[in-house]
């Protein structure tokens, strides 16, 4: 499931509602991105995601089925928000349900890592009263790349 | 043609969003950005470095040999930076 | 935080608290265990899960203090039941938090694959009016095995 | 000395604590095993395979090298499967 909005979620009920009616599911991976108040050497007082309307929904449902391809999943869940956001605010939920603990693991991972690379959204900072953008970083890139190679026998096999 | 700019080149070029005509023989996204960065100074200084800008046709990411033609959705942006 | 406990837990509220008052802390990742109902080849009715009280409360805070020691994390959560579950029950819950995804994923990984071979809990399933006690699985170990090694360069530097 | 089992070791040996006085020559964990496994029926039972019981004392994992006394808490049970 894919929900791109400015409102806050919750991520209890968010987690809750995955997996509701199956009994069969004993793997819960999550992760939950959120605001941070350090940007470079200055403190963050705000930030605006702003993103691509069409293109976002469209980028994140590809990204869900590839995840469902790629691992032995249940369901996934992306959560992205946009427009201005403090500090400690939730930014994103990533989720992924599995009998498998390894692969919620793993798929939870990728998908975080191909949000950063792929998923169209763009952040603003405003740090001492200046508003500027943040540049795309190396690393991510290098964290998306690992993904490129086939998935690991373990994921596929662990419980 | 439809044009989007999102994030800092929306700054640069100055506008979020406009209708371009190009001529005939801009038939690739490689061969629309050199048409665009002629269009003003806005445009050339948004596409002064177009290793840092990133292009999508009909909201699927797209390279510089990719076809763009009158019907299309061509949005350019820097690379992505949410999660 | 190390919590050992028959209740259940609020998966919401337990993360909120985790990054409470902290808003230089971006990535949490989290894991829930939950009770499956297939059991080999029979419908699981219930499970009961036994412990040793005294020594699961010193191991869990052990293993919180090597995940501490080993990645650059704000802080790491623990929380397991014990007693008598039904299928859909969440078991347990890991969570850490830091300033690095990848350092929070490779954590909360660790937290279970050590969980799962080092705490002393034992799953007594209750199949078809039979009670038999859960064997532990090879995966498992193999899974903590990897472990051994030093931590990954990329989970140091990540953010 | 005092003893817990859990699991199936407590089903097998029939109780989940005992204290016991082992001889003064019984000063390891593999001694030990050694010694309960000639007490009853249960307990042989219970250690007939040395390699599926796992042992803590004073609630840390211990080897059959490891060294027992008569103030220790000692702990047998089988591979654990928690989480």
């Amino acid at each position: 499931m894919i929900k791109v909005q400015p409102e806050d979620f919750d991520v209890g009920a968010e987690l809750a509602a995955l997996r509701q009616g199956r009994t069969d599911v004993g793997a819960v991976a999550s992760f939950i991105g959120v605001v941070r108040d350090v940007a470079g050497p200055g403190e963050l007082s705000a930030m605006t995601l702003e993103h691509y309307p069409g293109m976002t929904e469209r980028q994140l449902a590809g990204l869900e089925a590839q995840a469902l391809a790629r691992w032995p999943l249940d369901r996934v869940l992306i959560i992205h928000r946009f427009g201005r956001l403090l500090p400690g605010d939730q930014i994103v939920l990533c989720a992924a349900t599995s009998s498998h603990r390894e692969a919620a693991f793993e798929a939870c991972a990728f998908l975080m890592d191909w949000l950063k690379t792929k998923a169209p959204f763009w952040k603003l900072e405003e740090v001492d009263g200046q508003a500027s953008w943040v540049a795309a970083k190396q690393d991510d890139e290098n964290a998306a790349a690992r993904w490129q190679t086939p998935v690991s026998k373990a994921a596929k096999n662990k419980t | 043609m439809k044009l989007l700019y999102f994030s800092w080149m929306r700054d640069r070029v100055g506008m979020a969003a406009e209708t371009v005509w190009p001529p005939e023989d801009v038939t690739t996204v490689g061969q629309l950005i050199t048409w665009l960065a002629q269009q003003s100074s806005s445009h050339a200084a948004a596409f002064a470095d177009p290793s840092i800008v990133r292009c999508a046709v009909n909201q699927e990411y797209a390279r510089a040999e990719e076809a763009v033609g009158p019907d299309d959705e061509v949005a350019f942006f820097p690379p992505v930076t949410g999660g």
